[in-house]
């Protein structure tokens, strides 16, 4: 398999490493104090454990750790390991975008 | 770049010379033709088969030397032990397997019709015992009505442990074909990597083809072979292309591909396998035609190309016809039969009987005239194709099928014919040329599961659905003829470079004929009436593995009808040559057993690799010591010179202990390592640690999120020790941060996790939280990172710094952090941390001088009788003080566990935080860090050892927990250990059971309070 | 009628043309007590259990193509009871004494060959986690050993003793374990099922569930609507696709795990072994073939193929422990699709849909799990209440944080 | 109290010996030399300062530092791309000298910088085989089409991270590569590369990066 880094350009899988489903969100909550809502424990779990795991195309984190060290959104299919897209993570390359 | 040497006109060249000279005709080649051929006269090449010296000429096979020299019996089959000849001639060869040279060069299982013959080869006949021409295997044919498919599932049951000890021994000694070296192989072998905008598989005339189109538009083209001649088919058969023949046109191909910068050509290179982004495999054999590899050079290179597109142009494998006797010596492939004639000059035999249902194997007995044999007959079902009227006038023509073989122990003497009125007449005849039709090579087209699909004009399945990136063309795509091969190659050539966007010409195709290709199927003959009793001989599917038509009828009545299910029972298609000569002659008898249509049934499925490849080619250089990169740490050389004793962390060498000439085992240098920290002084490279530069105007808020603690409000030249969980809220690393400025955090991490850690706090920064400004670098070997240690580490490190620097408790007080000044003007980071528990500094400066700062140390320390220590030393001291590290941050413990419960912000959001509330994580009989202390002292503690309650019943629910870390402490004179043990710190002064079966432990011993040495932590303030 | 060697030599006399179907071509009937989703191992020995321990017999397995033709019929055939945590030992030590009497139970001759595995340790920290598990192993009454390298260089001379990039320093030996033949063992279950009368139905794909107020009253398939009392879905490898189906969420992504077999060659390895310093394990099938593997392809997939570089690294893990093995050829590479769970432990329990059952997450492992599960599984379809051995593999472990992480690198189904 | 001397290790000291290796025939055809006494500064603009970035190098170098994989030849330095918003300035450095020092002005505002002189080794690889050689390490695709003089990347060799760049070719023609990898790694890459420029000739050789062109 080999990804288009949007950085560095097509490379050899071997150059990353990967996270999975890019779909969960980390939940924000109210941090404060000793007791936290049990909805933050709920949110938490889904975002930890639960997975789509869909047959078919998926966004998906790759770390192009043995390259530029960016976290990338890749959009593959995982039956037929297609890539169709891949984007930086939202502060990979904040270095261009506005502060 | 081709080899010129092996090339067609090369030989040719060579032959006419040879022609003027007096022939140099090796004594013993008694089948050798007399002229003709792409073998190299001029040089005759020696070789042994099972003992016996025989000769060949450069350009044979193992095959062709053998056949040249008149062998006919070459192996005997896997399960009934049945003597074989040599079947085909290339890498679907099921029959003809030798054991490859000897001792650790030996290679099982050779192919003798891909080995390329060289001067003193070595080859022995396999699976068989005491001799091929005696194998007492054999009388497994004679119990073969018991043996029959799938036996083995039905029987051996009892009694129960017999299995073991009787029968699969037996099994396993019988089955398994040539043997192993057994020792290690002496060659060396690489990996490389190339790329290009076009691939050729195969080197016949539609690659050849596909390959000029390509590289005259100017693409990158990259063109394997398998074999180490170029030319495929045309090197078998008599074609005519542009008016030259077809090895000719090849050789005129080669040169002009050999002249474009922008081709590579790579004989003897197979290409295995197709993998996702149009990366493919490929096995480049560089020495195996040498009796070993040249000096430098590896016997084998491992290729990853990858290609923008590839055309599969590998050609068509012949099928065997499944007739009763038809796996005797002497029984051969039409094609492979043309195959010997013309391009070895090898004859198989002289009278020639072809047993053909299309056209192509009438092109044997074409064959078979010209090389000056004799044709016994030519039997067809379908009796004179239209093509080959007048070719056959005069030939004995028999419309009918073959129902029998008879002959010797290694040739064959005659066939039985049963013509279209059921009438059996005898054909005299020392050759049986047999073709059942073609089957194109679908396997690389098929690897990404792609379905093959049927082709009723040649009754084969051709490839479906391909690889993004891969056109196949020519005999592989179903395309029989030449003609046809040519143009497809062609234009498959020319669109690779286009849609590579190169606007060059391709120059125009090569132009033949199309020869006749007419085939009516035929899976199986049934020999009609009388004839079938006189038949009652074993007709062959899979001739490795001695599957027969029948098997296959009875795996298919006892249920076994998937085409998968038959596979797997009867192991058709499982051998060494994969399946390429019988895998679809299965099927389609499978089928018709079902009352199925063949494509209904289908094919299994085809995996890589192409043809099997030496496991040590895939492997490369990365074995012995190069199975994994060493990194080395700054003080790596001074410390060997030492004679440091050193273990592997990771892919690290760390110094374990210093020796000294008189101590007689580790424990006593260990020992006095400790005592000399304890009481006086000591050094340890601890620079492989991971180090982290954190950096920018939101790095304390960034670490307050990944630390359970807060360092957003750590005083600058302060530091501080942190506790990181992963989001399961589980403890995934611990370590100290320094700050050195506002805006520059120095994180120290596990040596284990320094790599998963940055990782993970790059995930943070790029996907968590980007709206924070933080840039992280690593520093891990930019700094020669020591600690020092014990009482007299003020006084040395006086000695070390510039005197202007203030070392003193109250100019550089416990846990902080600041740059220093060392005498000589270097340069260095200063931490007062302390991991042993004593005083103690980590002292950090360049990488480079890593080797000066133990010199420096050493003398700094000299008057204190400093002493360096090693990674055991450290792990004492760290266990005496109870530190958690590794064996305890093990994946399964919380904070709480830990002990650093307390140290979890309640104020603020971390990872972690939220998923370490759940109820499991917060039970009260969680395992906890305790210390344990054998009630006698003279027990010997170790790690992995459960913890029982005392005199406790053996059994699921009374294993309480494990020794994480033990060793023996010098302050303690005793073997003391820490241990995870549920409601551990509730239970300090409880007297357990220290449970060690595995290596004979079992004794008493008390839980404890962790920190062993100096629990009010004085010495390290002081 | 009993296979043996008397039956053996009756069927020659008769040239072997009366043999029965192994097991009968099943067409769907409108209604079962259960319904099992997954003709493979785990499904169909859920069906004989299920048979002939609790007199279910009115059993349909739905199977959407070949039975085995999933990881039961691609795996590397390993059977071992060497775990080192609460849930998993007990339960993985019940299937060994399962196996130990599997071709009686079953008249079928699943090759159950107990020829040990050794994992190996290569430095004093491995060792000593070897030792926690083979000690608990021991406190179970698990047969282990913890061998050091002179034991070692005995049993396994060709070992890479002198030039090994990490010392190979001993292992830790189960005896009893070892491998069985994969496709048998579905074909023993099959058969025996059939004959206490279950359905066995092949290329009938589950597509749906027919559900009545909340609870699943049947399942649709590519063969039409089978009602059941109760549905149990063994679907390796496709758990998260089949339970969505049911409008569930699961703790599992699927992964592709290769294997690679060699040229047959004459018997070279006695038993199991594990690298423990690269990615790489071994056995020899009884027909001659190195049956070896690695770690799993590390990204989501359905594929049920692999890629280059594992193939690469298990190579180089082979060459690394075992240079002797340099010359002999890989024959063929395949891949399996497996439930990846989120603490690599398997699943055996109710799900929050009434009538629906699950038994999933076997990640790599579950080939020796097929007889334990299948009786547990039949055991909680029975009684709907988990057989003592299976349960800990609770649904809801994840919620409550009740995890069983051999590996302990946490929600993190690649590193498993 | 004695003075100490602070004596300078070469990442690759006593790895290898300079000289003629591997096949002998014909002159070498390749040449490895590792390039001592590095000065190694990473710049790391802050969140949206890549255009700061920018001018503070010009003020420096008289040149836009790359903002993609490139390595550029400034009069002062090499300004090497390693990563988004990220790049690297070689020069000379005895190690004593604080090398931050020279930028830490200029940059002030817009990046942070890491002192990364003694945290990697410089190997440098060359002569008509040196694509050959670095085929059998690097999964590049360094054709002179593809990688022409100036062309860099931050990759990885054998599981380890590497910034390889193409410096301007040799006087002779044949191509010139940099190899930039983390310190502890390299006597493990220099071997790999030595073994696999064997069948070529290897002719071996350390210099001062001061010194070099
Ligand atoms: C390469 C490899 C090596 C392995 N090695 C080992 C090992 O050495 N030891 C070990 O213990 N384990 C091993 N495993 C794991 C083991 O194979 C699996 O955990 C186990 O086989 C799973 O149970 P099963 O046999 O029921 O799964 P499967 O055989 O996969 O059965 C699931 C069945 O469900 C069917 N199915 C799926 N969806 C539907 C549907 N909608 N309708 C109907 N049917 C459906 C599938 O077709 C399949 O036949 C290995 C796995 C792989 C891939
Ligand atoms: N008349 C017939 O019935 C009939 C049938 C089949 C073939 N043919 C003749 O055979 C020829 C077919 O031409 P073609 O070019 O399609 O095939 P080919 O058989 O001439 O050439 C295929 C080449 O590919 C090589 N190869 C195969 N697999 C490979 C791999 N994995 N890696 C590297 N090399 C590999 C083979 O060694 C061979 O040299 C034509 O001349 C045609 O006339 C005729
Ligand atoms: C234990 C075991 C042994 C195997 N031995 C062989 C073998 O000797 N020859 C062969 O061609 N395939 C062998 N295979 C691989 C199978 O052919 C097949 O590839 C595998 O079961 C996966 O199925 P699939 O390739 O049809 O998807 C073996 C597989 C297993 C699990
Ligand atoms: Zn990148």
């Amino acid at each position: 398999m080999r990804i288009n880094c949007p950085f560095c350009g097509e490379r050899e899988i071997g150059e990353f490493s990967y996270l999975g489903d890019a779909a969960p969100r980390r939940p924000a909550y109210a941090a404060e104090g000793p007791e936290l809502a049990p909805e933050a424990e709920e949110a938490f779990f889904d975002f930890v454990y639960l997975r789509d795991n869909p047959a078919g195309e998926m966004r998906e984190h790759w770390y192009h750790g043995g390259g530029c060290r960016a976290w990338l959104v890749v959009t593959r299919n995982t039956l037929t390991h297609e890539i169709r897209t891949t984007e930086p993570a939202p502060g990979a390359g904040a270095s261009e975008r506005a502060a | 770049m081709a080899d010129i040497a092996h090339s067609p006109a090369a030989l040719k060249r060579a032959e006419a010379e040879a022609a003027a000279k007096p022939r140099a005709r090796g004594a013993s080649q008694a089948r050798r033709l007399a002229g003709g051929g792409l073998i190299d006269r001029q040089k005759p090449l020696s070789f042994t088969f099972d003992g016996k010296r025989m000769s060949g000429f450069a350009g044979d096979t193992l095959a062709s030397a053998l056949l040249a020299s008149g062998v006919g019996l070459v192996a005997r089959s896997f399960k009934y032990h049945r003597p074989r000849g040599v079947l085909t001639a290339g890498p679907e060869e099921p029959n003809a397997l030798v054991e490859l040279r000897t001792g650790a060069r030996l290679e099982p299982n050779s192919k003798a019709t891909t080995v390329e013959l060289f001067d003193g080869l070595v080859a022995k006949s396999q699976n068989r015992w005491p001799s091929l021409r005696h194998d007492v295997g054999a009388v497994n044919g004679a119990l073969s009505p018991l043996f029959v498919v799938g036996f083995y599932y039905k029987t051996f049951m009892w009694p129960p442990k017999a299995w073991e000890k009787l029968y699969e021994p037996a099994i396993r000694r019988a089955a398994g074909l040539g043997s192993a070296s057994g020792v290690p192989d002496p060659d060396h072998y690489e990996k490389a990597w190339a790329h290009c905008d076009l691939l050729v598989v195969g080197s016949g005339p539609a690659g050849l083809s596909a390959a000029l189109a390509a590289g005259r538009a100017g693409a990158r083209v990259i063109l394997c072979e398998n074999d180490f001649m170029l030319g495929g088919r045309l090197l078998s058969d008599a074609f005519e292309i542009d008016g030259r023949s077809g090895a000719e046109w090849a050789q005129g191909a080669i040169d002009e591909l050999a002249g474009m910068p922008n081709v590579r050509i790579m004989p003897r290179t197979t290409v295995f396998g197709g993998y996702d982004g149009g990366t493919y495999g490929a096995v480049e054999r560089v020495g195996d035609h040498l009796p070993q590899p040249s000096e430098h050079q590896p016997r084998q290179r491992l290729w990853r190309i990858v290609a923008k597109r590839t055309v599969d142009a590998s050609g068509a494998i012949e099928r065997p016809l499944v007739f009763p006797g038809n796996d005797r010596p002497g029984v051969m492939m039409a094609g492979a039969v043309r195959t010997y004639l013309n391009r070895f000059a090898a004859s198989p035999g002289r009278r020639v009987a072809v047993f053909t249902n299309n056209d192509d194997g009438w092109r044997t007995a074409q064959a078979v005239l010209a090389a000056g044999g004799e044709i016994a007959a030519v039997i067809d079902p379908r009796g004179v194709p239209e093509a080959f009227r007048m070719a056959a006038a005069g030939w004995r023509v028999i419309e009918g099928e073959v129902v029998g073989t008879k002959g010797t122990l290694d040739a064959l003497t005659s066939v039985e014919v049963a013509d279209a009125r059921g009438g059996v007449v005898t054909v005299p005849c020392d050759v049986l040329a047999m073709s059942g039709g073609w089957n194109p090579a679908v396997g690389l087209s098929s690897f990404h599961r792609g379905r093959p699909v049927w082709k009723d004009e040649i009754a084969a399945f051709v490839p479906g659905k391909c690889p993004t990136g891969l056109t196949v063309a020519g005999a592989a795509k179903g395309d029989l003829s030449l003609g046809a091969c040519l143009q497809e190659g062609f234009s498959a050539g020319a669109k690779a470079a286009v849609e590579a966007g190169l606007s060059g010409s391709p120059g125009e195709p090569a132009q033949a004929a199309d020869e006749p290709v007419a085939v009516r199927a035929l899976w199986e003959v049934k020999a009609p009436g009388k004839a079938g009793q006189k038949a009652g001989q074993k007709a062959f599917v899979d001739f490795q593995h001695d599957v027969t038509a029948d098997d296959v009828r009875l795996a298919q009545r006892e249920g076994f009808e998937s085409v998968e299910h038959l596979k797997r029972y009867t192991t058709l298609g499982m051998a060494t040559d994969q399946g390429k000569t019988s895998n679809v002659n299965g099927l389609a008898i499978l089928a018709e057993a079902k009352g199925e249509k063949i494509p209904e049934t289908g094919t299994t499925i085809y995996r890589p690799p192409q043809v099997p490849v030496a496991i040590a080619a895939l492997a490369g250089p990365n074995r012995d010591e190069h199975f994994h990169a060493t990194r080395l740490p700054p003080s790596h050389h001074w410390a060997a010179k030492r004679g440091a004793v050193f273990v592997d962390v990771g892919l690290w060498k760390r110094a374990q202990w210093y020796p000294l000439a008189h101590e007689k085992d580790w424990l006593e240098s260990v020992n006095r390592e400790v005592l000399a920290v304890r009481n006086g002084v000591g050094f340890c490279d601890v620079s492989t640690l991971g180090k982290i530069d954190v950096r920018g105007r939101d790095a304390g808020a960034f670490l307050d999120r990944v630390y359970i603690n807060t360092f957003s409000s750590l005083a600058v030249g302060k530091a501080r020790y942190g506790v990181m969980l992963r989001e399961d809220g589980f403890v995934m690393d611990d370590g100290t941060t320094s700050r050195l400025a506002e805006d520059h955090y120095f994180v120290t991490t596990t040596t284990a996790k320094a790599g998963p850690v940055m990782q993970h706090l790059e995930f943070c920064r790029q996907a968590l939280w980007p709206e924070l400004d933080v840039q992280l670098a690593s520093a891990t070997d930019q700094w020669a990172q020591f600690s020092v240690a014990g009482l007299k580490t003020r006084d040395l490190l006086q000695n070390l710094v510039d005197p202007a620097e203030d070392l003193s408790n109250e100019g550089f007080p416990f846990m902080a952090a600041r740059e220093v000044k060392l005498r000589g003007g270097m340069r260095a980071r200063l931490f007062r941390i302390s991991f042993s528990g004593e005083l103690a500094f980590e002292i950090a400066v360049p990488a480079r001088f890593g080797g000066s700062l133990a010199e420096n140390l050493m003398q700094a320390g000299a008057a204190f009788g400093v002493t360096p220590y090693g990674t055991e030393a450290l792990g004492t001291m760290r266990i005496e003080k109870g530190h958690a590290a590794g064996a305890e941050l093990n994946g399964w413990t919380t904070a709480g566990d830990l002990g650093f419960g307390k140290m979890m912000s309640k104020k603020k959001d971390f990872i972690g935080r939220v998923m370490a509330g759940r109820e499991e994580l917060q039970r009260p009989d969680r395992p906890a860090v305790v210390g344990v202390k054998p009630l006698n002292p003279a027990d010997r503690l170790r790690g992995g050892a459960h913890v029982l309650p005392r005199n406790a019943k053996l059994g699921p629910d009374t294993d309480q927990g494990f020794l994480t870390s033990v060793c023996f402490s010098p302050v303690l004179g005793r073997w003391i250990a820490l241990a995870l043990v549920a409601r551990g710190r509730e239970r300090h002064g409880e007297v357990v059971r220290i449970y060690d079966p595995l290596r004979n432990g079992d004794f008493e011993a008390e839980l404890c309070n962790p920190v062993f040495y100096d629990p009010e932590g004085a010495r390290q303030r002081g | 009628m009993n296979y043996s060697v008397f039956s053996l030599a009756k069927h020659a006399l008769s040239k072997h043309q009366r043999w029965p179907r192994a097991w009968r071509n099943a067409s769907p009937k409108k209604h079962y007590d259960v319904v099992v989703i997954g003709g493979g191992g785990h499904g169909l020995a859920t069906a004989f259990h299920l048979a002939r321990d609790f007199g279910v017999r009115n059993v349909a397995v739905l199977e959407k193509g070949w039975i085995g033709g999933g990881n039961a019929g691609r795996n590397t055939t390993i059977i071992r009871s060497n775990y080192g945590l609460p849930g998993n030992i007990g339960f993985y030590e019940l299937s060994m004494k399962l196996w130990e009497r599997q071709e009686q139970d079953l008249n079928y001759n699943t090759m159950v060959s107990q020829r040990g595995i050794i994992n190996l340790y290569h430095s004093d920290g491995q060792r000593d986690a070897y030792a926690r598990r083979g000690n608990a192993m021991r406190i179970n009454g698990i047969d282990a050993e913890l061998l050091d390298q002179n034991q070692l260089r005995k049993m396994l001379p060709f070992l890479n003793y002198a030039h090994a990039r990490f010392p190979v320093m001993g292992g830790l030996l189960q005896s009893r374990a070892g491998t069985a033949r994969h496709d048998a063992v579905v074909w023993g279950y099959a058969r025996a099922a059939d004959r206490l009368g279950v359905d066995i139905i092949q290329n009938c794909e589950v597509t749906g569930f027919v559900r009545e107020n909340g609870r699943v009253t049947g399942v649709e398939t590519t063969r039409g609507e089978i009602g059941a009392e109760k549905v149990g879905m063994a679907v390796a490898g496709h758990s998260s696709h089949v339970a969505r189906m049911a409008g569930l969420k699961l703790p599992i992504e699927s992964h592709v795990l290769q294997a690679f077999v060699s040229e047959a060659i004459k018997p070279l390895l006695p038993g199991v072994l594990t690298f423990g310093a690269g990615h790489f394990y071994v056995s020899q099938s009884d027909k001659g073939g190195l049956v070896f593997g690695g770690d799993i392809d590390g990204y989501n997939s359905y594929a049920q193929r692999g890629n280059m570089p594992v193939m690469e690294d298990v190579c180089e893990g082979g060459m690394a422990l075992m240079p002797m093995i340099g010359r002999v050829r890989l024959l063929r590479q395949w891949g399996g699709v497996m439930d990846m769970s989120m603490d690599g432990s398997p699943i055996i329990d109710r799900t929050p849909v009434g009538n629906l059952y699950i038994n999933a997450g076997w990640c790599y492992g579950g080939f020796k799990a097929t007889p334990a599960s299948g009786l547990c599984f039949a055991h909680l379809l029975a009684k709907d209440e988990s057989h003592p051995e299976a349960s800990l593999f609770r649904l809801d472990r994840f919620r409550r944080g009740a995890l069983i992480d051999e590996k302990g690198v946490g929600a993190q189904p690649n590193l498993h | 109290m004695a003075e100490f001397a602070w004596d300078a290790a070469p990442p690759l000291g006593g790895v290898f010996v300079a000289g003629r290796s591997g096949a002998a025939a014909g002159s070498p055809g390749v040449r490895l030399e590792e390039r001592r006494g590095l000065s190694l500064v990473q710049v790391m603009a802050h969140r949206g300062k890549w255009p700061a970035v920018e001018a503070a190098a010009e003020s420096l170098f008289k040149a836009k530092p790359p903002a993609r994989p490139a390595a550029l030849f400034a009069d002062r330095a090499t300004l090497v791309w390693s990563g988004p918003g990220q790049f690297l300035i070689l020069g000379a450095g005895d190690g004593f000298a604080d090398p931050l020092a020279p930028y830490a002005q200029a940059f002030r505002e817009a990046a942070s910088l890491s002192d990364q002189s003694d945290g990697r080794a410089l190997i440098r690889v060359s002569g008509r085989h040196a694509r050959d050689t670095l085929a059998k390490v690097s999964s590049l695709d360094l054709h002179p089409a593809v990688f022409p003089v100036g062309a860099a990347a931050a990759t990885s060799v054998d599981h380890t991270n590497v910034g390889l760049w193409r410096a301007p070719d040799a006087a002779d023609g044949a191509p010139v590569f940099d190899l930039l990898v983390f310190r502890s790694f390299a006597p493990s890459l220099w071997e790999r590369l030595a073994a696999s420029g064997a069948e070529y000739g290897v002719d071996s050789a350390a210099g001062d990066f001061s010194e070099a062109a």
